[in-house]
């Protein structure tokens, strides 16, 4: 990496208030992006400015930090749409986190079109937050949940991919693996499932963090992604899905701001986004959401994969290098082909004392099935230790890494 | 900021006072359409007979605001007579009055979503007393309450054709 | 109200930075606390601390700041569990909002437990986030839905009320009526419903930030409440119900943190609370009401009704004595029976012509039907103009209010 | 902060390599209880056989730490030939243990919901080698790997009343 690049690194590092902090005397090596990111100041700083001058609720208020906390909100509604490229504001709505918006998918479009002889088709490597929503469904429904293989190295197995869509209504599918980095071929699932008259649901939680986001060029039909995997806050989610398809689903959570009318016989649904955003929604964390969107555009989407690529390029190497076959870092081996999230099975040393050595050295990884059992049940592994990599960590966060994994081996001896 | 005599002209407080086409007609042959905003509970009904291209009649009902109120009955007299193209044309050039800064509550686009006549500019088109609701862009949020009688005739006049 | 009190309030007004902001040059008023709250100091800095130092993802990860995050928003659950005297932390669900859930009971319960020949009894007064759930449900399991009327002073009218509870299964009702200020009996409600063999839901968005609250003493079996109302941020409500009800209820939202396992033929649900917490949670929103319900602890609920009671009782005789009969005040008369929620009828000035002239004063109150439409009706008014008090408003923004209704009246002449 | 040597005793490194009792047992007459720790994904499964108020046997298997394993292994050298009533005592005492600075994730009572006798002290019950688990406390995320095992088994031990 040059001198130049790593430069602007440490100032985006600088950027993010909680990697300044020390764990057992030494830096925090924080490599759990995956599970969620840290913040920048200007995150936080939107969030603050918010409450402290603004802060009121939305939609309804005639008064002036009413009608600026809805335009606050509005604003971060259209650089979210133009992020993803989404055809028309009106097409984003809020959620708490991508597990709501699947199951706003699940429950409102699922209950509105499937039953028995439908069937849904989703892979195996998917989160959990995209398999149980369709459980629920299934048993509720009872339509069929269909799976697409995983392969050996990590990416999924289309060889049965016309089978499988075969009288399928809907693919679901993750746009990148939170457990193998894996980058799927959504477009061409996407076709594939167009021409077989199925609608597509993309999770792009670990997508669009990383990568330039096209809804359009990915031929989704439905998106859904999570801010706090994204230098967002906690509590806010999105789903994007196409005008015609939410205009045409039934309401999923009722009471205010999603109605037009009620009365004591019924409701008139109100128009979209907001008939899918009853309550009073979660207005900092949308605020927050539109200042990490545009901190991510200041930064160049492009850029931040770029980055990640080398990184991720550095870390196999490194631990290649220094582990060899004792080391085996499950998905894809080629950096082009995946993210920046190595999970890792090191000797037989079970994940959960892996983590623990690596925290007594304050380097942050996480040890589980990260949400993704069935996933863990085809790798034959009951865990895995992973370390995922975002904008903010350079190659000195990897060798911490490499050194962490070499003490924990000499403990477990 | 704006002060209030941006927002309450003398015209407008003598319509919302003195509403004209007040009441309803009968339907068919007239049609009916309800808006409702959302925002503050505003109803506006508006009923109109069309025959041979032309707004032969018109009429209005609901509860709103003294801006909601008021631009529908200013509406009603200003369509009232009118061929539907003209009518249409109006509505068009109303709306983009009530967007100049774009921000109407909403985001990007909500107040001008109604095709591809939405670019046109309104020159050819006199707004006449309508201008008098100018000052209301002023005031973002009461943006819905003046347009909300326009949206409804644009339903209404769908209805026509149904 | 003697110099003593009035001085420890402007103590407490300082404690909420968006309160020193000017509007036009004069200092804002804000009396619109019954559709948000604004946020002490403390709150914020609650959450910037835990952004800035342990920001990680919960319940899963091994590493010291992810275990500081999971039991900083544990410990929140305990305090808010405290806050309500739930008997136990498992108690309470965090949810996005209360409208989530009330949701959460229509869709789980309520799908359960509901059909044909059942019925659900709400209240005139409810808020659409205690209604449109049950429409919905209603057209879905064709049970049907009762009304308990309003009476002319702004109270329920129970004549009826053994009818109406006459084979129902779920008794919903607002404990303080978000437009009347009403404080309804829940207790008797609750005993009724009970000998009746219902279940009761008590929407209490309006009671928990403003009384002392006792789950147990109202004999609820379902609660809910909501963060922004209370100090708290926005994107986090709760739902208190009683465990052997939770453990009962099949899941909501299916995902992430409410499996115990998934598997590809199905899925075992987690233990309460995290059964119905699917994805990763609000965290740093929780820690928010955490803090919040701290700090309205340290100021005492008892003390906070107790100010709300003396200056509603100052409000209402203010604006008799400066209006008179041009002015009515829906609802209670006797500030000891009523919530500080004042939604007044002026003239015939409509609201939101109203409202407007009092933003133009820097006096923040909500013009609108308040999100309930069905009370309205009821009223016989389109919308009402209301004005709410919380524990930083003072005698001052009571005469600022009443001036400035006079300078609308002068205006509408 | 406790150092990793505070977690990893020797003996617990020793149970876990060499696990003690693992295997099946056939059902019936044993009977079998699978416990999960979602955290990690940690799965216990218990099998015993109880006759005449004795557990006559006690066999483990599944997956999972060194902790979890361990402790595992552990209980059933501690169990194995006890009467019931005996092991619900070492439970009690063991869960105390666990829960000492009462900071297990999920809060409040969490580990100690089994009913009246929670409180009780474990002055008359001898841990033995289960002391080494004490160290766990110290890192509280990983009590529910220590506990995993325990909770199975009282769950096994319900069973046998079914
Ligand atoms: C009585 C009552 N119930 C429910 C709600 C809904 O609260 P939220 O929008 O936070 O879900 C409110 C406030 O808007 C309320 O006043
Ligand atoms: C691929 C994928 N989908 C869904 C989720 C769920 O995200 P959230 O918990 O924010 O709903 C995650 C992260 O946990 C993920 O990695």
């Amino acid at each position: 990496m040059s001198a130049d690049r790593s430069e602007r690194l440490s100032a985006t590092k600088a950027q993010f208030p909680l990697l300044a902090r020390r764990v057992r005397d030494r830096p925090i090596v924080y490599l759990d992006s995956a599970a969620s990111s840290q913040k920048p100041q200007c995150v936080l700083d939107a969030m603050n400015t918010y409450y402290e001058t603004i802060n009121a609720n939305v939609h309804r208020g005639a008064y002036e930090i009413a009608a600026q906390a809805t335009d606050a909100m509005e604003s971060a509604r259209s650089a979210v749409a133009r992020f993803v490229n989404a055809p028309s504001d009106n097409e984003i709505v809020f959620t708490k986190n991508v597990t709501e918006a699947i199951n706003l998918v699940a429950r409102s479009w699922g209950g509105a079109n499937l039953g028995p002889g439908d069937a849904v088709v989703i892979t195996e490597m998917e989160h959990h937050a995209n398999i149980v929503p369709w459980h629920i469904m299934a048993a509720e429904k009872g339509f069929e949940l269909r799976w697409i293989p995983v392969d050996s190295d990590g990416g999924l197995d289309l060889s049965g991919l016309d089978r499988l869509l075969d009288g399928a209504k809907l693919l679901g599918v993750t746009a990148m693996s939170n457990v193998l980095g894996t980058l799927n071929p959504v477009r061409h699932l996407a076709d594939a499932a167009h021409d077989a008259g199925a609608l597509v649901l993309v999770d792009a939680a670990q997508y669009v963090p990383h990568l330039p986001t096209d809804v359009q060029a990915l031929g989704a039909d439905f998106l859904g992604f999570t801010g706090h995997k994204m230098c967002g806050p906690t509590g806010i989610g999105v789903l994007w899905a196409r005008a015609e398809l939410l205009e045409a689903m039934p309401p999923f959570l009722g009471g205010g701001e999603m109605i037009l009318d009620v009365r004591k016989d019924g409701f008139l649904a109100n128009h979209i986004p907001h008939k899918f955003e009853a309550g009073t929604p979660p207005i900092a964390e949308i605020v927050g959401l539109g200042a990490a969107v545009e901190y991510l555009n200041g930064l160049g989407m492009e850029r931040v994969r770029e980055h990640e690529v080398s990184l991720t390029a550095y870390a196999l190497r490194t631990l290649q290098e220094r582990y060899g076959s004792e080391l085996d870092v499950h998905g894809p081996a080629e950096p082009a082909c995946r993210g920046g999230v190595l999970s890792m099975s090191f000797r037989d040393i079970h994940p959960h004392d892996l983590s623990q050595v690596l925290d007594d050295r304050g380097v942050c990884v996480r040890a589980g099935h990260h949400c993704a059992k069935p996933l863990m049940r085809h790798l034959g592994v009951p865990a895995t230790t992973r370390a995922s990599l975002y904008v903010y960590n350079d190659t000195s966060d990897v060798d911490a890494l490499a050194d962490a994994l070499g003490a924990a081996g000499d403990f477990f001896g | 900021m704006a002060g209030l005599e941006d927002l309450y002209r003398e015209i407008i407080l003598d319509h919302y006072r003195n509403p004209r086409n007040r009441g309803e007609l009968e339907v068919p042959p007239a049609v009916q359409a309800v808006g409702f905003n959302p925002l503050c509970g505003d109803e506006v009904v508006v009923y109109i007979e069309v025959s041979d291209g032309v707004i032969t009649d018109v009429s209005t009902g609901g509860q709103g605001c003294s801006i909601s109120q008021s631009s529908a009955s200013m509406m009603s007299t200003a369509v009232k007579g009118r061929k539907v193209s003209e009518a249409r044309r109006l509505v068009q050039a109303f709306k983009q009055m009530m967007s100049i800064h774009g921000t109407g509550i909403g985001g990007r686009g909500d107040d001008l979503d109604d095709g591809p006549d939405s670019t046109n500019g309104h020159g050819d088109v006199k707004l006449g007393d309508l201008e008098a609701l100018r000052g209301v862009v002023k005031f973002p949020v009461r943006i819905k309450c003046a347009t909300l009688s326009w949206n409804t005739l644009v339903e209404a006049l769908e209805e026509t054709l149904a």
